[in-house]
């Protein structure tokens, strides 16, 4: 019992759940982006594998650390913009599209790398980002090896919670953005553009979610494995509801998943042996699922997620 | 600038010949990585229509294949006609082929005309529990059902995961994670000597035609109709919304679970952890592409099963890797969705000036 | 802004001296085969009030999406004058382009984000996005100027979503005049306010035009168009059938343009009562903090007469219905209907009474848009065995009353197949109407039950619902209307801050004191 | 018959070639297409329920070899083959061959897993080593069975520490579970998967390796492997089919040292103390020479933490 505890006050653990939940916070700010100006991005799970690729590729192929990361970026505003134009001008289900997406995505990273290494036997890895150095805060007890652990990357993802949080509260687009996942009638009338607006937002939200997968293959670790988002993008969907649609939100609910994921592989090399392993990876759902329904009468929609919008139609 | 009218009524050339343009536009894409990695363009196409439905092998395949999706096309189907965004098909698929084992694999000694309908109950009865599980949360506390179902996906996998490594590994499997197989008396007939064909697919044909039925012309059908497109009207109107919606729950979650019933009794004969490479997934786009109507779900559940094993089998015969398989689905599934898109819409160009 | 800080014209010009803001020409709109604007031609000067008339579906809110970019015409142009007062053409299809020529619109359904305050809806789109603040400053002082000016008073600060309709109306209208407008278009403006509110409306509006602010006004109240509106144009089936000084005319021969027939008179045979059907005593709905609640309500409405509640919409109505609809139970107090305690929320339970019950929302609450008008008919008597064997529709039967049910009620709609949200409004009600009358319903709540309809659909609904009293129901009538409280109820109570009134006999009131109590002076002091 | 080269030979496999399994067949393979001894066409990443489809459909086209792993679909495959006797079929598998074309193998390389063990358990400072796996399968858990028995024999107060991460691609995971582990005291960890053995180059740790070699790509982290070679088993299935003389027979033998089949990664004496390397030597020997049994042991491991 106090070992079970006595984890929590280790700075390891702490590294780690930052680490485990630095690209779950790329993920959900990019979900609740889209899903603010009233798109539903399932094509999150596939975003994120062609993020890690193309981020890995970009630097197995010489270009700078930052430029995978932007590479990255590009890849999945790329995706963003199909999703974006097929499901808000053309107003296909938004469901199935980003299903369609997730598939497209993952098909084309997967066809992508084999068509590049048809013959590898271990894939081929990159100098990932190395561990902060930070000069000053090193020497801090506790808060100097958690910060030490992390990367630059992961600084990033920190920066675009308050980016994001500081544009949707405080900035005209934020303002219009807010508006048209809550009533694009409003938008229009107000002389905006309700279609650049939404497919605007899905191209950035899903650029953050590429940026999550990238950090799995750019900081994470070094090379691109085939199945390694693991389902990362689906939870990204859920923490989304979790976080209220709330940038600060976001992350905290994905340090507390990051929390979770940390303290079973901790709890499971204490116990492990008596309780099936399942057991402890079902924990991080479970406990989100628990989370929901407590929380679900506060959770305030956007409006009009996921209902199409066509100028000129009633 | 464009707009989008809706069609008063579509000419059935126009369907036709959508249709078939959707197709084409879907392998003028596919045509761009196969040439990227070096392959014959044309004869992969042909392949691809060889592999899917060139022999009698190829079609029963294909049909093989369509039968777990038809179940879960359905499952999405009438759970998205009363807006009960069920994304939770793979799990209760899962709980399905679950309950196909523990009641099938032994623990009954019945004849096959009763333990085949045992298990296929005890299968969607299990389905059906775990979707009634997010429908509880969201008609009692307003829980997110599409977040509680995608979330049970991973629960339930790995609940499966731990029971075939614990109480249901079968021994005889020499330490292989998987279950004991189902009896013969739970297996399902099979349709075709020496194909893989089984009795899943004519259940799953009944079922959509039962599923028709129920919701075009009875009394419960109407009431799934009146709350999935307007609850507020619905309880209004005196309607048992919470009934309601606990029927479709149960109806979906329960074909869910008879497709992994169907899996297990009718093809693999036991449970794996990897049963499904997705087939509730699959079952949104099954259900969409079919307009959400029960029968519509067939010929959708054949033509994405086609799709893939046409591709697949064609990745094979041309040497070029076999993602490519689910690269072509993706892009016939896009096209399609936008094929239909002009089927129910005129695009009308509009003039920006009136000068 | 260049409208309302124009120097203050006490002595006008005559009408046509004005200046020419704006101007359509043969502006012709099509919806597949449904000509829904018909060539038609509108001038509007400076500072002039017009009112556009026409009955439900007659092309008024089309063309007004025309002029303001919603709609792109297929024929026909519009210009509209610029800064210097020459006309230019005014690109279509583009709210921007409007916004920016300075046509504003009020929306007949509302056009605001309720995630946003009142002051973020006013100054959405205003700024360039690209803009990191929006020098929120200048634009408070500027909102707070025009409210000051007009008189219209709301609270920006709290989401609009928690905002009363009335509040809300008055945000639509500041979001609009704070672009600086020339042209102002209000689409039914006053079909979601008190008359106390729309007074008010009427007041600013004058102000606005005194400055030079063009105004078309468009609402189905004939009174208001009379005392606010120097010209009315009418439009029937799409096209322009009448543009005359307002002078002159009265709601008769504007109602006969409107509709091209005679409209008859209501009439009102004096009431036979019958046993109660409706009895409160000390009824309490609602948690005291809500907004919308009951408190301690006595009412007795026996069959064969109409008790009239009027208020402010949000004092109670809505408690009231629900409870009487079934769908809130009574917290405290006892509450007979139709011989009944009803202590449940149970809508079925109230139809199996007998209750017949018309929505305030046809939308939300009395139709399902998506299901045709014969299974919209028939929703709230599914297991009837008229409907259902065995658990199966009988679909023909149902098909086949649905039929006669249009015949009979005049229901213009493609067939009882059709979807029923292609229906107009008023259309729209007269399929609830049928649906509540059918089972001659021996108590009927009729709640706000010519909302948006116009003139003739507004009488033909008056008239049913008087024939049902003549039946012998006794009918519960909420309304905001006074007109139409005035003209149908035997009794009137009114209802504010969720105490209701003693029931009083109509023909010893007048709209003033109704309106005072609506203010919530008691009935002593109105008096 | 006998068959000319060279002989058709398709591969199936369940998931990507990277996998460090699969990865030592296709390595195989390749070696003899590069050989000119066979054509060679795989498809990877294919499910379980399509397996049957896949095989069915290189046995149609006439591949005369058909390599692949059945552990999921044991009966299905046989059908198959019953169905194809022109073709022979070398496939992965817990059970034994089927007559008369169906061969099976299985990595068998609990014997340098063991080895691998000794220097382990030698080497920990703190006596606690960490093992991270994939999923517990037999294939996994007779090799970690063995490495723990390998520490335990020289060592017998170490102690163990499993995690399983329920994937078999997931670096990042993989990685988590290893510094979980580290943060416990393990400075030995046993790398089943990728991932673990960049944790404990990071924590500056040592890893033991397993399958394929990785020492190149981690000096000094990684002080032993034990390794996989499908060579023999691969090139004696091809020789059996060029001489017509392949029958059902159970080739697991082949990846024992014995054959070849297994082999300890040669061990860096300024790594690994040269008495530990001599003990291992030593015990190597004696496994190549039949004088010692390492125990066959699929049960799944547990902590003993
Ligand atoms: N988006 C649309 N699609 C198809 N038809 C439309 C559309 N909008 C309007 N119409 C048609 O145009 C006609 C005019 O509708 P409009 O809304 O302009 O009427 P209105 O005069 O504003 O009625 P009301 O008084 O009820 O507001 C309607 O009869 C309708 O059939
Ligand atoms: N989406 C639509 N498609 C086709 N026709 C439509 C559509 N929406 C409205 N209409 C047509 O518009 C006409 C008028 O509709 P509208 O909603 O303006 O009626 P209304 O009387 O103004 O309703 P309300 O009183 O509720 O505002 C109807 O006759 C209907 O046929
Ligand atoms: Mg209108
Ligand atoms: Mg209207």
């Amino acid at each position: 019992m106090w070992a079970a505890l006595e984890i929590l006050s280790q700075a390891n653990f702490w590294a780690a759940t930052i680490r485990i939940a630095t690209p779950l916070i790329f993920g959900v700010l990019g979900a609740l982006l889209c899903e603010r100006a009233g798109v539903l991005n399932l094509g999150i799970e596939g975003i994120f594998v062609a993020g890690a690729m193309s981020g890995w590729l970009a630097v197995y192929l010489g270009l700078p650390l930052w430029g995978g990361v932007l590479v990255a970026a590009l890849v999945g505003a790329l995706f963003g913009l199909i999703h974006g134009v097929l499901t808000v001008p053309l107003g296909l289900s938004q469901h199935v599209t980003g299903i369609g997406v997730t598939l497209l995505a993952t098909s084309i990273a997967y066809f992508g790398y084999r068509v590049a290494f048809p013959n590898v036997g271990t894939p081929p890895r990159i100098d990932a980002f190395p561990p902060l150095d930070l000069p000053l805060l090193r020497d801090v007890p506790f808060l100097g090896p958690i910060l030490g652990q992390q990367t630059a990357f992961t600084l990033l993802a920190f920066a675009c919670v308050i980016v994001l949080a500081l544009v949707l509260a405080r900035t005209p687009l934020g303002l219009a953005l807010r508006a048209v996942g809550d009533n694009p009638e409003a938008v229009e009338a107000q002389g905006l553009s309700v279609v650049g607006l939404r497919i605007g937002a899905v191209m950035a939200g899903s650029a953050l979610m590429a940026l999550g997968g990238a950090f799995l293959t750019l900081s994470a670790f070094n090379a691109f494995y085939f199945g390694m988002i693991n389902g990362r993008g689906w939870v990204c969907i859920a923490l989304t509801v979790f976080a209220s649609w709330r940038p600060g939100k976001a992350l905290l609910g994905a340090l507390l998943f990051g929390a979770l994921d940390a303290y079973q592989l901790r709890l499971q090399t204490i116990t492990g042996g008596a309780v099936p392993s399942q057991i402890f990876l079902m924990l991080p759902y479970l406990f989100s699922i628990a989370a929901l329904v407590l929380l679900a009468r506060r959770a305030d929609y956007p409006r009009a997620l996921m209902k199409p919008y066509f100028k000129g139609q009633r | 600038m464009i707009r989008f009218v809706p069609r008063e009524r579509t000419p059935v050339w126009l369907t036709l010949a959508v249709s078939v343009g959707a197709g084409l536009v879907a392998l003028l894409l596919t045509a761009i990585p196969l040439a990227l990695s070096g392959a014959p363009v044309l004869q992969a196409f042909w392949l691809m229509v060889e592999g899917a439905a060139g022999s009698g092998f190829a079609f029963a395949e294909t049909l093989t294949r369509a039968t777990p999706l038809i179940f879960t096309g359905l499952a999405v189907a009438v759970a998205f006609r009363a807006k009960l965004w069920n994304i939770g098909a793979e799990g209760q698929l899962y709980a399905g082929a679950l309950a196909t084992v523990a009641l099938g694999a032994g623990m009954l000694e019945l004849p096959p005309a009763l333990l085949v309908p045992v298990v296929l109950v005890g299968a969607a009865v299990a389905g059906a529990a775990l979707l009634l599980v997010p429908v509880f949360f969201k008609m009692r506390f307003g829980a997110d059902e599409v977040v509680v179902t995608l979330l049970l996906n991973f629960v339930v996998l790995l609940f499966v995961q731990m029971m075939l490594e614990g109480p249901m590994k079968d021994e005889m499997a020499l330490g292989w994670p998987q279950s004991a197989p189902v009896l013969d008396e739970a297996t399902l007939p099979k349709l075709v000597p020496g194909l893989r064909l089984h009795g899943g697919l004519v259940l799953a044909v009944v079922c959509a035609i039962g599923l028709h039925v129920l919701i075009t012309r009875t009394v419960w059908g109407f009431r799934i109709r009146a709350v999935g497109e307007n609850a507020r009207a619905a309880r209004y109107a005196g309607l048992p919304v919470g009934k309601a919606m606990a029927l479709v729950g149960l109806l979906s979650g329960g074909l869910a679970g008879l497709a992994g019933a169907s899996e297990v009794a009718g093809l693999k004969g036991y449970l794996t952890a990897d049963l499904s490479p997705g087939f509730g997934y699959a079952g949104i786009v099954v259900a969409t592409l079919a307009n959400l109507s029960p029968l519509g779900v067939i010929p959708a559940a054949v033509f994405i099963a086609a799709v893939f094993v046409g591709a697949d089998s064609m990745s094979r015969a041309i040497g070029v890797s076999n993602y490519l398989a689910d690269l072509v689905v993706a892009l016939s599934l896009l096209c399609v969705m936008v094929g239909g898109l002009l089927i129910r819409f005129r695009i009308v160009r509009v003039r920006r000036e009136t000068a | 802004m260049i409208a309302l800080t124009a120097p203050d014209q006490p002595d006008r010009p005559p009408h046509e001296t004005r200046p020419l803001v704006l101007s359509l020409s043969g502006i012709t709109k099509r919806f597949g085969s449904l000509v829904a604007n018909d060539a038609i031609d509108l001038d509007v000067r400076a500072g002039e009030i017009v009112a556009l008339l026409g009955e439900n579906g007659a092309g008024k809110t089309t063309l007004m999406s025309i002029l303001f970019g919603h709609y792109v015409a297929d024929e026909g142009t519009v210009h509209i004058a610029d800064a210097a007062g020459q006309l230019a053409p005014l690109p279509g299809g583009s709210a921007e382009a409007a916004l920016r020529a300075g046509i504003g619109m009020v929306h007949q359904h509302f056009a605001l984000a309720e995630n946003l305050t009142g002051f973020e809806n006013i100054v959405l789109g205003t700024v360039p996005l690209w803009r990191l603040g929006f020098g929120k400053a200048t634009a408070r002082a500027k909102v707070a100027r025009l409210m000051k000016e007009t008189g219209l008073e709301a609270d920006l600060g709290v989401p609009v979503g928690r905002l009363s309709v009335g509040e809300q109306q008055r945000i639509e209208i500041l979001k609009a005049l704070y672009r600086d407008v020339r042209v102002l278009i209000l689409d039914e403006p006053t079909a979601v306010l008190t008359p106390q509110e729309a007074d008010g409306l009427a007041e600013t509006v004058k102000a606005l035009s005194k400055k030079g602010l063009a105004v078309i006004f468009i609402s189905h109240k004939l009174h208001e168009v009379l005392a606010l509106c120097e010209r009315v144009v009418v439009l029937r089936g799409g096209a322009k059938v009448a543009d005359r000084p307002t002078a002159g005319a009265d709601r008769a021969t504007l109602a006969e343009l409107m509709v091209g027939r005679e409209i008859p008179p209501r009439e009102r045979a004096p009431a036979t009562l019958g046993a109660p059907v409706l009895r409160l005593a000390g009824v309490d709905v609602g948690a005291p903090g809500e907004r919308d609640r009951l408190e301690g309500a006595d009412l007795e409405l026996r069959g064969g007469e109409i008790i009239g509640i009027a208020g402010v919409s949000g004092n109670g109505q809505g408690a009231l219905a629900a409870l009487v609809a079934g769908l809130k139970a009574p917290r405290n107090g006892s509450c007979e209907i139709v011989g009944h305690a009803a202590t449940r929320a149970d809508p079925s339970a109230r139809i199996g009474a007998g209750v017949g019950r018309i929505p305030e929302d046809r939308h939300r609450d009395g139709t399902i848009g998506a299901l045709s008008v014969a299974e919209n008919y028939v929703l709230e008597t599914l297991a009837a065995s008229e409907n259902q064997r065995h658990g199966l529709l009988r679909r023909s039967a149902i098909r086949a009353r649905a039929a006669q049910a249009i015949r009979d009620y005049d229901i213009r709609c493609p067939g009882p197949e059709a979807p029923i949200r292609a229906l107009s409004g008023g259309n729209m009600q007269k399929v609830v109407l049928a649906r509540v009358l059918e089972r001659a319903p021996r108590l009927i709540l009729a709640h706000q039950p010519t909302r948006g309809l116009d003139i003739g659909a507004t009488t033909d609904v008056h008239r049913r619902l008087l024939a049902a009293r003549g039946r012998g129901a006794g009918i519960l009538l909420i309304s905001e209307d006074l007109d139409e409280l005035f003209a149908l109820s035997d009794r009137i109570a009114v209802i504010h801050a969720g105490h209701l009134s003693p029931a009083m006999d109509a023909a010893g009131l007048d709209t003033r004191t109704v309106g005072l109590m609506m203010a919530g002076h008691s009935a002593e002091e109105a008096a | 018959a006998a068959k000319a080269k060279p002989i058709k030979v398709a591969a199936i496999y369940t998931v990507p070639v990277e996998q460090q399994w699969v990865s030592r067949i296709h390595k195989a393979l390749k070696a003899a297409e590069a050989r000119g001894d066979i054509t060679y066409k795989f498809s990877e990443n294919v499910a379980n329920t399509d397996y049957e489809r896949v095989m069915r459909q290189y046995s149609q086209e006439g591949a005369d070899l058909v390599v692949g792993e059945i552990f999921a679909v044991e009966r299905p495959a046989r059908k198959v083959a019953a169905d194809y006797p022109n073709t022979v079929y070398l496939m992965g598998s817990s059970f034994g061959p089927t007559k008369p074309n169906l061969s099976v193998f299985d990595n068998f390389i609990h014997e340098p897993s063991f080895l691998t063990g000794m220097v382990a358990g030698k080497m920990t400072k703190s006596n606690i080593i960490g093992l991270v796996g994939g999923y517990a399968i037999p294939e996994v858990n007779r090799l970690m069975q063995a490495f723990m028995e390998g520490a335990v024999s020289v060592n017998p107060n170490v102690k163990f520490l499993v995690t399983f991460i329920n994937s078999w691609y997931d670096p990042p995971k993989a990685k988590e579970a290893a510094f979980a582990q580290i943060d416990k005291g393990a400075d030995i960890l046993y790398a089943e998967r990728f991932g673990v053995s960049d944790a404990a180059k990071e924590r500056g740790v040592k890893a033991i390796g397993n399958v394929i070699d990785t020492s190149a790509q981690y000096p000094g982290t990684v002080i032993a492997s034990a390794l996989w070679q499908m060579e023999p088993t691969i090139d004696r299935a091809i020789k059996a089919v060029m001489d017509g003389t392949f029958t059902a027979e159970d080739y697991g033998p082949f990846s024992y040292m014995a054959h070849g089949g297994a082999s300890l990664a040669p061990l860096d004496p300024k790594v690994v103390p040269p008495e530990v390397i001599e003990l291992v030597l030593v015990r190597e020997k004696e496994i190549k020479d039949g004088m010692f049994r390492v125990n066959v042991n699929d049960a799944e491991p547990k902590p003993t933490m």
